[in-house]
């Protein structure tokens, strides 16, 4: 914790919220929420938290705003200026707003200090798990083997969540066969000229890709040593997909990971993750229980197979996360033609 | 104490240009002043500060201090990949939408402009 | 040392609120962009001086190399949007349009 | 001030969930309860990273040296608490998939009504 930039960033993060809610313009807050995730990564490192801050890193500056950039994209950057007969409810959304902050801050009285050492939350099991790590699974990252080992079967239905959410963007959004533009009541407001290609953006791009994705793996690999896992490394691979589809187009990303591909490669990342905890299970220890994987890998111990079983599942998460997170682009930006992007 | 000195003076030139990168953001009159300010300055003090950085680093002489050094200007190079990518593009965004730059124009032919916008 | 590079961050912080300003205030869409892409530079910094200050930079450096490979995605996102929409924009933005002929 | 540091973080938190509490109540355009329902997911996980911080404490990844294995005693008091963190990484990964979730909906609504004012959704709604 360093308290001076702590004050510094809080105090700008509040006014980057407020902004990015009064801004009269889509595409500005979209920008200005952009600015608020950076301003948050900055936070979490300050708290010393580098693993939520590496995941934010990728998240907010290269998935999240793209995101909102091609929903706005595909309807309207206009936001009505109207508000008569909106009153009542602006009233009542921020007395109840009003209220709850009142209620939280009464709470926040009792709260141990920030940053306080002898803090509840930092008492009872985080001292088990910070002191036992090395001893129980050899990794030095006390999240990762927190994330991957302790609670392992939380983040299993983490990467449940995020590969069900995929497929609730591909059902949503998807439409077969493409033909008959006009579907909507209002067509959207957009020229469909494509833009002309533009050599510099995409010289670039080809030179950044490749690094991209050999530092993705490097992150995934590295997990357990620095931060990083599966997690972030995949939300940078899909990145990197992602960045092909905006700087040459849609079709380029397609050719190079289909969909087809992109649903396998999503049920194939959970699908590794669950694997691995039913090996544990026929090996005779409990599900997703690493050391029994001693067993079959040549010259590893109980303890280090625990290493290496966080690594099996680390590659698993990360291949679910990119081929949902280029998924999810891929039909917002088209909007589930799968024609043209961004 | 020499490497000290070096990283104090590049951090503080790295500095000194990120604040004239600032006041061009904040005072220029027009988008593509902005820019001009914005695009050079911002790469420029950034690759600074990084150099900077990465000559502290080679005080404690070691293997993994060489390593954070080289990564510390491969960020360099990347941004200064990245950057100048970046304010073409939204140079670009700006010609395509059509603003016009800023002239100094007489203060009669700003206000009958104006009238004619509202 | 330590106290120089806190400093140093803290210099940085103040020069990144006043880029916010530009941010938040910006009449054109685009220049709140690039006082956003100015913004997601000096993170990039900042990172590596919050790892000085804990004295571990070897552990921020990857979050901070993440940073100057991802930090333009957004930033060619958004041109192009602007490819697209070219002369489609909400009024009262500060945009002058060339399709648009006054009279 | 030594209360006011210790207090903040909090405060903050408090600020942000009411910030997007009222933007998802109050706001009419989707896109914006959409912004303000991250901005009360990143309240939530501010709260969280601010329980695990420790003053005196360094980041929760063990520090060892290459080839010397130098097997010093790790005292919890040392590091950042981890616990938080695991559970806000991966609610940020969950939060932007969740996101797109809501930004695909978004588009089938516009898809079908052509808007994305509320109350103009709603008309269209109402009418047969």
């Amino acid at each position: 914790m360093i308290w001076q930039l702590d004050l510094f960033i809080l105090g700008m993060i509040v006014v980057c919220a407020l902004a990015s809610i009064m801004v009269k313009d889509l595409m500005s807050a979209a920008i200005i929420f952009g600015a608020y995730s950076f301003l948050m990564c900055l936070l979490w490192t300050e708290m010393g938290s580098v693993d939520v801050a590496f995941t934010e890193a990728p998240v907010g500056a290269g998935v999240g705003t793209v995101f909102f950039i091609a929903a706005v994209f595909r309807t309207s950057r206009h936001v009505s200026r109207r508000s008569e007969g909106r009153l009542g409810m602006k009233f009542l959304g921020l007395l109840g707003a009003f209220m709850t902050g009142l209620l939280l801050m009464t709470g926040v009285h009792d709260f141990p200090g920030w940053a306080d050492p002898n803090s509840p939350a930092s008492q009872h099991v985080s001292t088990y798990y910070i002191t036992k790590t090395i001893e129980d699974t050899s990794v030095p990252n006390i999240v990762t083997s927190v994330l991957a080992d302790y609670r392992g079967f939380d983040t299993m239905f983490e990467t449940a969540v995020i590969f069900t959410a995929g497929i609730a963007v591909t059902l949503i959004l998807r439409r077969l066969g493409g033909g008959g533009g006009s579907h909507s009541v209002s067509g959207p407001a957009y020229t469909t000229t494509a833009g002309y290609p533009d050599t510099i953006i995409r010289f670039i791009s080809r030179q950044l890709v490749p690094f991209m994705q050999l530092y993705a793996l490097y992150v995934v690999a590295h997990g357990h040593h620095s931060p990083g896992g599966g997690f972030q490394g995949g939300v940078i691979l899909g990145a990197s997909f992602i960045l092909l589809g905006i700087s040459y187009d849609l079709k380029t990303t397609l050719n190079r990971i289909s969909e087809r591909a992109n649903i396998a490669l999503g049920n194939l990342g959970v699908l590794i993750y669950a694997g691995i905890g039913v090996v544990c299970l026929l090996l005779g220890a409990n599900f997703l229980d690493y050391s029994a994987l001693s067993k079959l890998l040549p010259g590893a111990t109980e303890i280090t197979a625990r290493s290496h079983g966080m690594l099996g599942i680390e590659i698993g998460v990360a291949i679910a996360v990119m081929a949902i997170m280029v998924s999810i682009y891929v039909n917002l930006a088209s909007h589930g033609k799968h024609d043209e992007g961004l | 104490m020499i490497l000290n000195l070096l990283t104090v003076v590049l951090t503080l030139a790295g500095l000194f240009f990120f604040l004239a990168t600032t006041v061009g953001i904040l005072r220029f009159p027009d988008f593509y002043a902005r820019m001009h300010a914005a695009g050079k300055g911002d790469t420029l003090s950034s690759i600074l500060l990084l150099t900077g950085f990465a000559v502290y680093n080679l005080h404690h002489f070691s293997v993994g201090g060489l390593l954070v050094t080289l990564k510390v200007l491969l960020i360099a190079v990347f941004i200064f990949m990245a950057s100048p990518t970046a304010t073409h593009a939204i140079i670009d965004a700006g010609f395509e939408s059509g603003i016009q730059p800023w002239t100094r124009m007489p203060a009669k032919a700003a206000q009958t402009e104006e009238d004619e916008q509202s | 040392m330590d106290s120089y590079f806190l400093a140093v961050g803290l210099g940085i912080c103040v020069l990144i609120a006043l880029t916010l300003i530009r941010a938040i205030k910006g009449p054109t869409v685009i220049d709140r962009i690039m006082a956003v892409n100015v913004i997601g530079t000096k993170t990039t910094v900042l990172l590596i001086v919050i790892g000085l200050i804990y004295e571990r930079v070897d552990m921020f450096i990857d979050i901070a190399l993440a940073y100057a490979l991802l930090n333009f995605i957004a930033t060619v996102a958004a041109s192009r949007y602007f490819q697209h929409h070219k002369n489609i924009s909400p009024t009262g933005f500060g945009f002058q349009h060339r399709g648009v002929k006054r009279k | 001030m030594e209360y006011l540091i210790s207090k903040f973080n909090y405060w903050v938190y408090v600020a942000l969930m009411m910030i997007g509490l009222y933007a998802m109540i109050s706001k009419n355009n989707l896109v914006k309860k959409v912004i303000g329902m991250s901005i009360f997911q990143t309240a939530i996980i501010v709260f969280y990273v601010s329980t695990g911080a420790k003053k005196g404490a360094t980041i929760p990844i063990i520090a060892h040296g290459h080839g010397e294995a130098a097997e010093a005693v790790i005292e919890a008091s040392q590091y950042v608490n981890p616990l938080p963190h695991v559970l806000m990484l991966t609610a940020i990964v969950v939060s932007v998939a969740t996101l797109g979730v809501a930004l695909a909906i978004i588009l089938g609504i516009h898809r079908k009504y052509g808007t994305l004012e509320e109350d103009e959704i709603m008309e269209k709604v109402r009418q047969p």
